[in-house]
C-alpha cells in the first residue's frame, strides 16, 4: 500500500503550566492514508486538540514544548519546517476546524470576508469571486440566507452558525487533510448530517483525508474509516470501525460504546466509564443491577407548582444599514414565545441551529433585554426588574453559556472563577470553606483538583464546557439553563454530567431548560421537550410523545436525522 | 448614531460654558492687572485707569463673563489686546506654519512608529525588540533642546542641507524650513509612540483568531497588518486622535528655534503680554476641536469593533 | 535661500515679533525700528554724532522757542510726500501738510486708541488732555476739535503750547511715538492700519503680515535727502563718512528676519545670510576674546566688532515702603556685599561697566570721576554696616525675596546674589516670576526686592533720574518707591530746565547724591556688542537707531569676496 | 494546594526576569538616592562652591561643575530627589483619576459618559501653561504645586484610552457571564473588565513617569518649578545657555541620569505587562 498521507510517530507534547510541566500527549502515533477518514475519540482532556495542532504546528508558544515525535506530511517531517514552509500547506493542503468557532473567529472581520481571506491566499482569484465563492460555502453548510448572513459579524451569528463558517473556512481550498476537531457540537442532527454530507462529498471528489475529533459515537460510526481511542494522553485502542464497535478491546472503548445514552430505553442513571474499569484502567464486572433500565412514566409527578412562566416573549435584534448605521430593521432572535415549567422539571429545547434558542435563554435570564412579552418567575413577574434585586434573583437563575471559552474571563484563574459567584453572595464563611467547596464540585464534573491555579486556556474545550457547568453550579441555584452543555464532552463524561444534574434535580428539585441539539440527551434528561423553530416553539409535550408521535413534519425530520451510531458500510444511505 | 451625533456636538454648548467659565477664572487668578503690563515700563496710574475701564475690566465680573461666553459662542474674538490685531486673523496665519510643520511630521511620526512597533512585537522578546525599546526610551530622554541645538547646527548650519531658520508661504516653498524641526518632531514623538503601539499590539497577538489566520496560511506580516492591527484599532486611534489638538496649537520650541510663524509662539507671547482675547480665542477654538475629535473617535470604534455600541 | 549679489539688499534681525505698524503703539525698541524704516518724525537724532545730537527731519529746521520755553513753532518741509496708497484720492500719495502733524499728534492722545506712548505727551501740550478726557466720554473722537497748544499757521508752519517747560519735548518729537501718519489711511483701513503703513519714509511695505520676515523695498519717490557730511571725529578714518552727500536711501531692500532663539541668529550670521548681528549674553564668549577682541576666526572673515556702552542700568531695586529698607546702612552694606566683579564675568562676560548710580555714561549727568563708596566689594565694611544697621550677622532680618523673571538667566542672576549675601549672613529667596506677574508685583508694589533693566527713552539723565522721583511711584517708573524731598525738590527744578550745563551740573549733584543714598543695589550699565559683516557700510551704534537704517549701504563687491570664506 | 492568582504569579514571574530584575534594583536605588538626599544624607552640599565656575568632568568632579562651580555629580543626586518625587506622585495623581474617571466613563455611558467627556474636554481645552501657571498661583510655588499641576494635565490622555477600552471589553461574553452570577457593576468593572486593560495602564505608567520628569523643565522654565533646589529640569534648561559655550556636561549628566531610570521604570514596565499576561507562561 502507498504510504499514508499523514504519519504521526511516538509524538509527546507537553505544556508549561502554573503547576509544573504536564504532558498532554504521551507518544501518539498514528497514520492517516490518502482519502481515508481516522475518527479520534476519547475522553475530554486526553489530548486530541493538542494532537492536531500539533500536526497544524499551531501548538500555543510559548508554552508548549515538542519534546519527542515526528509529524510526516506527504513523507516530509513537518515538524522541521519553517514558517515559510509551513505556510505554504497550511489552509490549502492541511486545514482546520477549531474546536471553538466562537473565539476562533476574528471579532472584527464580517464572516464571509473571513472565509474569501482563506481562498484568496492560496487561489488567484478576485476577491470579488472570493467572496461569492464564501456565499456558496455558506450556502453549502447549510446557513440560512447565506448572501445576507455574510455580512454579519461573529458576535451575531448563532454557536452553530459560527461553527459552520469554521467548517466552510475550513473546505474552502479543497485541503488534502482536513483536520476536524469536534466540528458539530453546536449542530442539530439535521445540520450535522447534511454538513457531513457534505464532508462526504468533498471526501469522494477530491480524495481528501479527515482526522475527524468527536466525541459522539454516532457520528464516528457514520463517518470513521479506521478509529483511533484516546485516554489520558494516551492512543489506548486504534482498530478500523467495524472492529471497534463490535469487538472492542480497550475498557475504556468499551465503556465509552456502553455509556451512550440509547434513544429507546430510559434508564434512571447514566453508566459512566468509571463503571467498566478502574482508575488505573483495569476491567470491572458489570453487574447488572447497574444497567437496570426503568420507565420514566411510572414516575409520579415530583411537584405541581409553576417555578418559570414565559409570555408571548419577543427578543428583537437590530439590523442595521446605510453609512450611519441606522437601524433599518429586526431581527426576531425570538418570536412570541409562551411556555410554563414545573418545579423540579427539565424542559429540553431542541430546534435547528440559529433558531433561537440561546437567545431565548438568555432573555430568561435577561441576559439581553427582551422586546416584548414577560417572564414570571416563582409568582414574580421579573420583565422589568433590575439593579439590586436583579442581582439578587441570578443567585437562583443560573445559565451556563454555550461558548465556555469567552465567558471565562482569561485573567482570572479557575479556582478565582469558581469561588467568585459565592464571594459575590456571601455564601461560605471563610475563603477557605469557598475554596473546598470549589473543590469538591470541580471533581464532580470530573477534573483534578491541581489544574485549579490554571488560566482558561489552559484547559481542554471540554475541560472549559466543565468549568463552566462547575461556575455555574457553585451557588445551588434553583433554576438552571443549560446552553448545548455537554456537547464538547465524550459520553462518559457526559454521562458524569448528566448524572450529577440529574442528582442535584433530585436533591435540591433544580429546575433545567436543557438546551440541546443531541436529542438522545434531551430525551434522557428532559421530561418535556419544546421543538424551536425560527424564534418560534411550534411544539411543546412529554418527551415519549414527541420522540414516539411528532406531530411537526420539522421534528420528524428532526428525528430521522439521528445518527445510527453504526458503522460508515451501511451509510451508502448519507450519500 | 446620527442622533447620537447630534448630540454630542450639541454639547459643545456645555463645554463651550463650562471653558469659558473656567479661563475667565484662570485668567482672573493669573494675571491680575492686565493694564500694567499692556502699557509699557512707562505707563501711569491714570492711563492704566482708563485702559481698564476701555477693555471693560471695570465692569462686574458677572458681566465679564458674559462676554466672554458671548464671544465663545459667536466664535467673535474681537481684537487683541497687546498687538492690536484681528484674532481670527492671527489664528489663520499663525496655524498655517503650525500645520505645515506639525501635521506632515505627525503623520510620517504615526505611520513610522506603527511599523516599528509592528516589527518588534513580531520579534517579542528577542534581541532587536529590546534593543528598539532601549533606543526609544534613549529618544525620549533627550531633551527637545538638545536636539534642536544639535541639528541645527550640524545639518543647517555645518552640511546645509537645510534652512537655519525662517519660513515661507506656499507649498514647495516651506518645505526646506519645516523639514528640520519635522525630523526633530518625529524623532521625539517615535519613541513614546512606539512603545504604547507595541504594548497594545502585543495583547492581541495571542487571541485565538490569529491562530485561526495562522491556520489559514496567512503570512505573520499580513496577520498583523491585517488582522490584529485591526483589533488593536481602539486604543491606537484613541492615541493617535488626542493629539491633533495639540498640532494645531503648535510646538513652541521647535517653533521659537526655526523662527516658523506659528500658533505656539502666539500663545505664549499672549500669556506674557496677558492678552485675554488671545488666550480664550485659542481655548474655545481648541475645545471646540476636541469635542468633534472625541465624537470623531467615537465613531471611529464603532467602525473598528462593530461590537462597541454607542447610545 | 541663496546669497544674491546684483540687488542692493541687506539682511537684518529682529529679535521680537513685530505685532504691527502703528506708530503711536511702537514702544519697544524693536517695532520702533520697523516703524521707523516706513515713518519719519519731525526731527531724528543725528546718525553719526555722539553724544547724540537731534536734526530737522520733517522739519525744516530746529523750532524756534518762545522765551518761557512754551511756544514751539515749526517749520514743515515742502515737497514731503506720502508713499502711494488707495488710501489716497487715486492712489497717489499726496504732500505731507501741518495738518498731519497736528492729527498725529491728536491720534497719540486719542482715548479710544489708548496709545502706549500717551505717557510721552500725558499733560504736556496746552488743552490736549481736555481734549482727551472729553472725548473718552463721546461715542466717536473728532479731530476736527481745535486743541489750544496745536494749532496750524499756515500749510507748512505749526505751533505748540506746552503746559509748563518740557526740555524733552523735540526728543519726544523724534519718537516713534510722534511719527507722521496720514489721515485718509488711517481712516481708510480702519482697525487694520497697522497692517498697511502709508508714511513719508525711505522705505515702502505695501501690507505687513506676521512672518518671519519682513521685506522693505525703497521708496523710489523719496525726497531728496542727502547723507551726512559729518560726524564725531574718527568716523572717517572708519570710514562712515565714504558716502557723505550721497543721495539716501543707500540700499534697493531690507529684509528684517524675525528670529528670536540666539543660535539661529549666530549661525545665519555666520553663514553670511545676515549683514548685522547683534551678540546677547551666550554669544558674546564665541565672539570675542576675554580682552575683549574680537576671535580671529571671525576676522579672517572681515566681520567687524562694535562695542559701546549702552543707555540703561540694571539694578535690584529694594521696596522702600519696607520698613527695613528705610535702613541706609542695611542698603549700604548690601551694596558692598554684591561681588559686581563675579557677576560681570558671569553674566556680562566681563563687558558691563559698574554702575555707581542711575545716570550711564554718556548723558550729561553722569561723571567720569565719580566713584560711589558703596559700589565696590568689601565684605569686612559690609559686615560692619550690617551691624551698625542693627542687624549683627544679618540676625534679625527676615528671609528677602527677589522677585525676578523665570528665565534661565533671571533665575541664576538672582542666586548669584543669594550667595553674595549669605557672605555676610542676609538670607535671600528667590521669587521667579512669569512676565505679568512681575510687573503686577511692582506696580502692585507686593515685593520686597525686584531685579530690573532700564533702558533710556531718550538721551537726557532725566529718563534716569525720574526712576527715583517720588511722584512716579508705582505704578510709574519708580518701582522702588523711593523718596527722598530734597531729591525731589533739586530734580523737579531741574526737570524743567532747558539743555545747559547749569541743568547738567544739577543732574550731576542728583546723581551723586543718590548713589550714596543706595535706593537700589546697582547693578551695570550693559555693552552693546555688535558683529557686522564687512559688506555692510554705515553702520554705527546707536541708542536710538529707529531712523538709522537709510543711511546703511552695502558692497557687493566685498560681498561677492568674502562670502566664499563662509 | 496553594491558592494564588493572578497578580502573586506575576511577581514571580517577574522577579525570574533578569532585566527585569535589574530594572527594579536601578529603580529602587534611585529611589533610595532620592531618600537619602531628602533626608540631607547625601549631596547636602550640593550649593557648596568646589571649584572654579563650568568646569568640565574631572577625577575630582566626575560631572564638572556648573556656572557658580558647584558639583554636577551632586547636583544630580540632589535633583534625583526632585524628579523621583515628581515622577511618583504625579503618576500617583493622574493614574487613579484617568483609570476611574475612564472606566466608569467607558462602562456606564449615557450621562456618566457625558459628564466625564465634558469634564476632560474642558480641561484639556484650556492651554496646559495656563492651567500649570493658574495651579501654582493657587497653591503657591514649590514642589507640591508641580505634582497637582502636573497630576492634573496628564491624566486626560489615559482616561480617554481606558474609555475606549472599555467601552470594548463591556460587550466581551465574559463580562455577560459576571452579571449572570450576579456580579454587580463595580465588580464586572473593575474585578473582570480593568485586569484585562492593565498593559495600557501599565504602559501610561512608564511614560507619565518620563513626561512627568520632562514636563518639569518646562515649568521651572516659566518660574514654576522647584524654587533653590536643584532639579535635573533646571539643569537641562540651564544647557540653553551652556551649550554654545561649550558646556555640555550638566545637561549629559542630567540627560544620562534621566535615561537610567526611565529605562528602568519602561522595562519594569514591560515585564510587568508580560508577567500580566497569564498566556505568556513559561519561555
Ligand atoms: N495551553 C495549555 N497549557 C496547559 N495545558 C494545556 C494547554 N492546552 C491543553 N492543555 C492540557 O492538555 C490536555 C489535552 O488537551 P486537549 O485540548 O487536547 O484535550 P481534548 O482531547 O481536545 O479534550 P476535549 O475533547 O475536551 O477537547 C488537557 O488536559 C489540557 O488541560
Ligand atoms: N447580536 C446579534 N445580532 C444580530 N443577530 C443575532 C445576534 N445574536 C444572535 N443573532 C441571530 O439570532 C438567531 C438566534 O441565535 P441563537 O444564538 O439564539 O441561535 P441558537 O438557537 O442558539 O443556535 P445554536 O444552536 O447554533 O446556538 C440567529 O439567527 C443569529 O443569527
Ligand atoms: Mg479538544
Ligand atoms: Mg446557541
Amino acid at each position: 500500500m502507498t504510504s499514508p498521507l499523514l504519519q504521526v510517530k511516538n509524538l509527546v507534547v507537553e505544556f508549561e503550566t502554573g503547576d509544573g510541566v504536564t504532558r498532554a500527549v504521551n507518544n501518539v502515533s498514528f497514520d492517516i492514508p490518502a482519502g481515508k477518514t481516522i475518527g479520534i475519540v476519547g475522553e475530554s482532556g486526553s489530548g486530541k486538540s493538542v494532537t492536531s495542532l500539533a500536526v497544524m504546528g499551531l501548538l500555543q508558544k510559548p508554552a508548549a514544548r515538542i519534546p519527542q515525535g515526528e509529524i510526516f506530511f506527504n513523507g516530509q517531517d513537518i515538524l522541521k519546517f519553517n514558517d515559510a514552509q509551513m505556510r505554504s500547506i497550511r489552509g490549502n493542503q492541511i486545514s482546520m476546524i477549531f474546536q471553538e468557532p466562537m473565539t476562533s473567529l476574528n471579532p472584527v472581520f464580517k464572516v464571509a470576508d473571513q472565509i474569501a481571506e482563506t481562498i484568496r491566499i492560496h487561489k488567484s482569484v478576485s476577491s470579488k469571486e472570493a467572496w461569492e465563492k464564501a456565499v456558496d460555502l455558506m450556502n453549502q453548510v447549510g446557513i440560512p440566507s447565506p448572501s445576507k448572513s455574510a455580512h454579519k459579524y461573529p458576535h451575531e451569528m448563532s454557536g452553530g452558525q459560527k461553527q459552520r463558517v469554521m467548517i466552510a473556512m475550513a473546505i474552502a481550498c479543497e485541503p488534502k487533510l482536513l483536520i476536524a476537531d469536534e466540528p458539530t457540537t453546536a449542530l442539530d442532527v439535521t445540520i450535522q448530517k447534511q454538513v457531513l454530507e457534505l464532508l462526504h462529498k468533498l471526501q469522494q471528489e477530491y480524495r481528501m483525508s479527515m482526522m475527524f475529533i468527536t466525541h459522539d459515537l454516532g457520528v464516528i460510526g457514520d463517518i470513521a474509516d479506521d478509529v483511533v481511542v484516546m485516554y489520558r494522553s494516551n492512543v489506548v485502542e486504534k482498530n478500523n470501525a467495524q472492529e471497534i464497535f463490535y469487538t472492542p478491546k480497550h475498557p475504556y472503548t468499551k465503556g465509552l460504546l456502553a455509556c451512550r445514552p440509547k434513544l429507546g430505553a430510559n434508564p434512571r442513571r447514566l453508566l459512566t466509564v468509571s463503571d467498566f474499569m478502574d482508575e488505573n484502567g483495569v476491567e470491572k464486572i458489570i453487574t447488572p443491577d447497574r444497567v437496570m433500565v426503568f420507565d420514566k412514566e411510572q414516575e409520579k409527578e415530583k411537584s405541581s407548582d409553576i417555578l418559570l412562566e414565559v409570555k408571548n416573549l419577543v427578543t428583537q435584534f437590530p439590523i442595521k444599514g446605510g453609512i450611519f448605521g441606522r437601524t433599518v430593521d429586526y431581527f426576531k432572535g425570538v418570536n412570541d414565545v409562551s411556555f410554563q415549567l414545573k418545579k423540579g422539571k427539565t424542559l429540553g429545547l431542541v430546534g435547528e441551529s440559529g433558531c433561537g434558542k440561546t437567545t431565548l435563554g438568555r432573555s430568561i435570564l435577561r441576559l439581553v433585554e427582551p422586546a416584548a412579552g414577560s417572564i414570571i418567575y416563582s409568582g414574580k413577574d421579573i420583565t422589568h426588574v433590575y439593579g439590586e434585586e436583579l442581582r439578587l434573583l441570578r443567585r437562583k437563575m443560573q445559565i451556563i453559556f454555550q461558548d465556555p471559552y469567552s465567558s471565562l474571563n482569561p485573567r482570572m484563574t479557575i479556582s478565582e472563577i469558581l469561588t467568585e459567584p459565592l464571594n459575590i453572595h456571601r455564601v461560605g464563611a471563610t475563603k477557605k470553606e469557598r475554596l473546598d467547596m470549589a473543590k469538591e464540585l470541580f471533581e464532580k464534573v470530573g477534573l483534578k483538583v491541581m489544574q485549579l491555579n490554571r488560566y482558561p486556556h489552559e484547559f481542554s474545550g471540554g475541560q472549559r464546557q466543565r468549568i463552566c457547568i462547575a461556575r455555574a453550579l457553585m451557588l445551588r441555584p434553583e433554576f438552571v439553563v443549560c446552553d448545548e452543555s455537554v456537547s464538547a464532552l465524550d459520553v462518559s463524561i457526559q454521562a458524569q454530567v448528566l448524572n450529577l444534574l440529574l442528582d442535584l434535580q433530585e436533591e435540591f428539585h433544580l429546575t433545567y431548560i436543557f438546551i440541546s441539539h443531541d436529542l438522545s440527551v434531551v430525551n434522557f434528561i428532559a421530561d418535556e421537550v419544546g421543538v424551536m423553530n425560527c424564534g418560534k416553539i411550534i411544539e411543546m409535550d412529554k418527551a415519549n410523545n414527541i420522540y414516539k408521535n411528532p406531530s411537526q413534519d420539522y421534528t420528524k425530520a428532526l428525528l430521522s436525522a439521528i445518527p445510527k451510531g453504526e458503522v460508515k458500510s451501511n451509510l451508502t444511505s448519507l450519500v | 448614531m446620527l442622533k447620537y451625533i447630534v448630540r454630542r456636538l450639541l454639547y459643545l454648548i456645555p463645554v463651550l460654558l463650562g471653558v469659558s467659565f473656567v479661563i475667565f477664572v484662570l485668567f482672573n487668578l493669573v494675571s491680575g492687572d492686565p493694564t500694567a503690563v499692556l502699557l509699557g515700563k512707562n505707563a501711569t496710574a491714570r492711563q492704566m485707569e482708563e485702559l481698564r475701564e476701555q477693555l471693560g475690566l471695570n465692569k462686574p465680573l458677572f458681566d465679564q463673563y458674559l462676554d466672554v461666553v458671548k464671544s465663545a459662542f459667536t466664535f467673535d474674538f474681537g481684537y487683541s489686546w497687546a498687538t492690536k490685531q484681528q484674532i481670527s486673523k492671527m489664528i489663520i496665519q499663525g496655524a498655517y506654519p503650525s500645520l505645515c510643520l506639525s501635521l506632515p511630521a505627525f503623520i510620517v511620526a504615526t505611520v513610522l512608529s506603527l511599523i516599528i512597533s509592528l516589527v518588534v512585537s513580531f520579534y517579542r522578546g528577542k534581541g532587536i525588540d529590546l534593543f528598539v525599546r532601549i533606543l526609544c526610551i534613549a529618544g525620549v530622554s533627550v531633551s527637545a533642546l538638545a536636539y534642536i541645538l544639535f541639528f541645527q547646527y550640524f545639518f543647517a548650519f555645518k552640511l546645509g542641507w537645510f534652512e537655519i531658520s525662517g519660513f515661507e508661504f506656499g507649498f514647495p516653498d516651506f518645505v526646506p524650513y519645516v523639514a528640520l524641526p519635522a525630523i526633530i518632531f518625529i524623532l521625539l514623538s517615535l519613541g513614546p509612540d512606539v512603545r504604547f503601539f507595541r504594548t497594545i499590539i502585543l495583547d492581541e497577538i495571542y487571541q485565538d483568531y490569529v491562530r485561526t489566520a495562522r491556520a489559514k496560511g496567512l503570512s505573520e506580516t499580513v496577520i498583523l497588518l491585517k488582522h490584529v492591527l485591526r483589533n488593536a484599532l481602539i486604543p491606537i486611534i484613541t492615541y493617535v486622535v488626542i493629539q491633533l489638538p495639540s498640532l494645531i496649537l503648535g510646538a513652541l520650541l521647535l517653533e521659537n528655534f526655526f523662527s516658523i510663524p506659528g500658533l505656539g509662539g502666539i500663545t505664549l507671547n499672549a500669556l506674557n503680554s496677558s492678552d485675554f482675547p488671545v488666550i480664550k480665542a485659542m481655548a474655545i477654538l481648541s475645545s471646540v476641536l476636541y469635542i468633534v475629535l472625541s465624537l470623531v473617535t467615537d465613531i471611529l470604534y464603532t467602525f473598528a469593533d462593530p461590537r462597541v455600541k454607542l447610545k | 535661500k541663496e546669497n544674491n549679489f546684483d540687488e542692493r539688499e541687506i539682511n537684518l534681525i529682529s529679535p521680537e515679533k513685530i505685532s504691527g505698524f502703528d506708530p503711536i503703539n511702537a514702544s519697544d525698541r524693536y517695532s520702533g525700528n520697523e516703524t521707523g524704516k516706513v515713518y519719519e518724525g519731525l526731527f531724528e537724532f543725528h546718525p553719526l554724532k555722539r553724544p547724540y545730537e537731534l536734526m530737522p527731519n520733517l522739519a525744516e529746521s530746529l523750532p524756534t522757542i518762545s522765551v518761557d520755553g512754551l511756544t514751539y513753532t515749526f517749520k514743515i518741509r515742502k515737497k514731503v510726500l506720502f508713499h502711494d496708497s488707495p488710501a489716497f484720492k487715486n492712489g497717489i500719495g499726496r504732500e505731507l501738510t501741518a495738518d498731519d502733524i497736528i492729527y498725529s499728534i491728536k491720534r497719540l492722545a486719542d482715548p479710544k486708541l489708548n496709545a502706549k506712548g500717551w505717557w510721552l505727551l500725558d499733560d504736556r501740550i496746552l488743552g490736549l488732555n481736555e481734549w482727551r478726557s472729553k472725548h473718552a466720554a463721546i461715542e466717536k473722537t473728532n479731530y476736527q476739535e481745535e486743541v489750544e497748544g496745536l494749532k496750524k499757521i499756515d500749510d507748512y508752519t505749526v505751533q505748540m503750547k506746552l503746559k509748563r517747560p518740557y526740555p524733552q519735548f523735540l526728543y519726544a518729537l523724534a519718537m516713534p511715538y510722534t511719527f507722521i501718519v496720514a489721515r485718509e489711511a488711517v481712516e481708510h483701513y480702519g482697525k487694520e492700519f497697522l497692517n498697511y503703513p502709508v508714511g513719508t519714509g525711505p522705505f515702502i511695505l505695501p501690507k505687513f503680515e506676521q512672518t518671519s520676515m519682513i521685506t522693505y523695498v525703497r521708496n523710489l519717490k523719496f525726497r531728496e535727502k542727502f547723507y551726512p557730511k559729518d560726524g564725531e571725529e574718527g568716523d572717517d578714518k572708519l570710514g562712515l563718512l565714504a558716502d557723505a552727500g550721497k543721495r539716501i536711501p543707500l540700499v534697493d531692500q531690507i529684509n528684517v528676519h524675525i528670529v528670536v532663539e540666539s543660535q539661529p541668529k549666530w549661525l545665519a550670521f555666520m553663514k553670511g545670510k545676515q549683514d548685522l548681528l547683534e551678540v546677547k549674553d551666550v554669544n558674546i564668549q564665541q565672539s570675542i576674546n576675554p580682552d575683549k577682541t574680537l576671535k580671529d576666526i571671525h576676522r579672517e572673515k572681515g566681520i567687524r566688532l562694535i562695542m559701546k556702552p549702552m543707555l540703561d542700568v540694571t539694578y535690584f531695586a529694594f521696596n522702600h515702603e519696607e520698613q527695613i529698607f528705610k535702613n541706609r546702612k542695611l542698603r549700604q552694606a548690601m551694596n558692598l556685599a554684591f561681588d559686581r566683579a563675579g557677576y560681570n564675568r558671569l553674566f556680562h562676560e566681563n563687558t558691563g561697566f559698574e554702575a555707581q548710580g542711575p545716570v550711564p555714561p554718556g548723558l550729561g549727568g553722569y561723571t567720569k570721576e565719580f566713584k560711589n563708596p558703596f559700589v565696590k566689594f568689601d565684605i569686612e565694611q559690609a559686615k560692619k554696616l550690617l551691624a551698625e544697621a542693627g542687624y549683627p550677622g544679618g540676625k534679625g532680618l527676615p528671609t528677602i525675596i527677589v522677585q525676578t523673571r523665570a528665565d534661565t538667566i533671571g533665575r541664576q542672576q538672582v542666586e548669584y546674589f543669594e550667595k553674595c549675601m549669605e557672605k555676610i549672613g542676609i538670607n535671600i529667596d528667590i521669587g521667579t516670576n512669569t512676565w505679568p506677574e512681575l510687573v503686577n508685583k511692582v506696580t502692585k508694589k507686593q515685593h520686597m526686592m525686584y531685579t530690573m533693566a532700564w533702558g533710556a527713552d531718550y538721551p537726557d539723565a532725566e529718563n534716569f533720574l525720574g526712576l527715583l522721583y517720588c511722584p512716579n511711584q508705582a505704578p510709574g517708573s519708580n518701582g522702588s518707591n523711593y523718596c527722598n524731598p530734597e531729591f525731589d525738590a533739586l530734580f523737579k527744578q531741574a526737570a524743567i530746565m532747558q539743555d545747559a550745563p547749569g541743568r547738567t551740573v544739577l543732574y550731576e549733584k542728583l546723581n551723586e547724591m543718590v548713589a550714596v543714598e543706595t535706593p537700589w543695589i546697582f547693578g551695570f550699565h550693559r555693552t552693546d556688542i555688535y558683529l557686522t559683516q564687512a559688506w555692510l557700510k554705515n553702520f554705527k551704534h546707536m541708542e536710538f537707531n529707529h531712523s538709522q537704517f537709510q543711511y546703511l549701504n552695502v558692497d557687493l563687491e566685498v560681498k561677492k569676496q568674502l562670502i566664499k570664506k563662509f | 494546594m496553594k491558592e494564588n492568582s493572578l497578580w502573586k504569579d506575576s511577581f514571580k514571574k517577574l522577579v525570574r526576569d533578569k532585566w527585569a530584575l535589574g530594572s527594579l534594583i536601578i529603580v529602587l536605588l534611585y529611589g533610595a538616592v532620592a531618600v537619602l538626599a531628602y533626608f540631607g544624607f547625601l549631596a547636602a552640599d550640593w550649593a557648596k562652591e568646589v571649584g572654579a565656575s563650568n568646569l568640565p568632568p574631572s577625577p575630582e568632579h566626575w560631572f564638572g561643575t556648573d556656572i557658580f562651580g558647584r558639583d554636577v555629580f551632586s547636583k544630580i543626586i540632589r535633583g534625583t530627589q526632585i524628579a523621583m518625587s515628581v515622577g511618583l506622585v504625579t503618576s500617583l495623581i493622574a493614574i487613579p483619576i484617568g483609570v476611574i474617571l475612564g472606566a466608569l466613563a467607558g462602562y456606564f455611558g449615557g450621562w456618566v459618559d457625558d459628564l466625564i467627556t465634558w469634564l476632560y474636554t474642558t480641561f484639556s481645552s484650556i492651554p496646559n501653561i495656563m492651567l500649570l501657571i493658574s495651579i501654582t498661583m493657587i497653591l503657591g510655588k514649590g514642589i507640591f504645586a508641580v505634582y497637582i499641576a502636573l497630576g492634573a494635565t496628564s491624566w486626560v490622555t489615559l482616561c480617554r484610552l481606558i474609555r475606549g477600552e472599555v467601552m470594548k471589553h463591556k460587550e466581551r461574553e465574559y463580562v455577560q457571564a459576571a452579571s449572570a452570577i450576579g456580579g454587580g457593576h463595580m465588580r464586572k468593572l473593575f474585578r473582570h473588565i480593568l485586569p484585562n486593560v492593565t498593559h495600557i495602564v501599565i504602559i501610561n505608567t512608564s511614560l507619565q513617569f518620563q513626561f512627568a520628569i520632562k514636563s518639569e523643565v518646562i515649568l521651572s522654565y516659566l518660574g514654576l518649578g522647584v524654587q533653590g533646589e536643584p532639579s535635573w529640569g533646571t539643569m537641562i534648561d540651564d544647557a540653553k545657555l551652556e551649550l554654545s559655550r561649550g558646556v555640555w556636561w550638566q545637561l549629559a549628566s542630567a540627560t544620562i541620569a534621566m535615561f537610567l531610570v526611565v529605562l528602568a521604570f519602561n522595562l519594569l514596565g514591560d515585564a510587568l505587562r508580560d508577567s500580566l499576561d497569564p498566556k505568556l507562561k513559561g519561555k
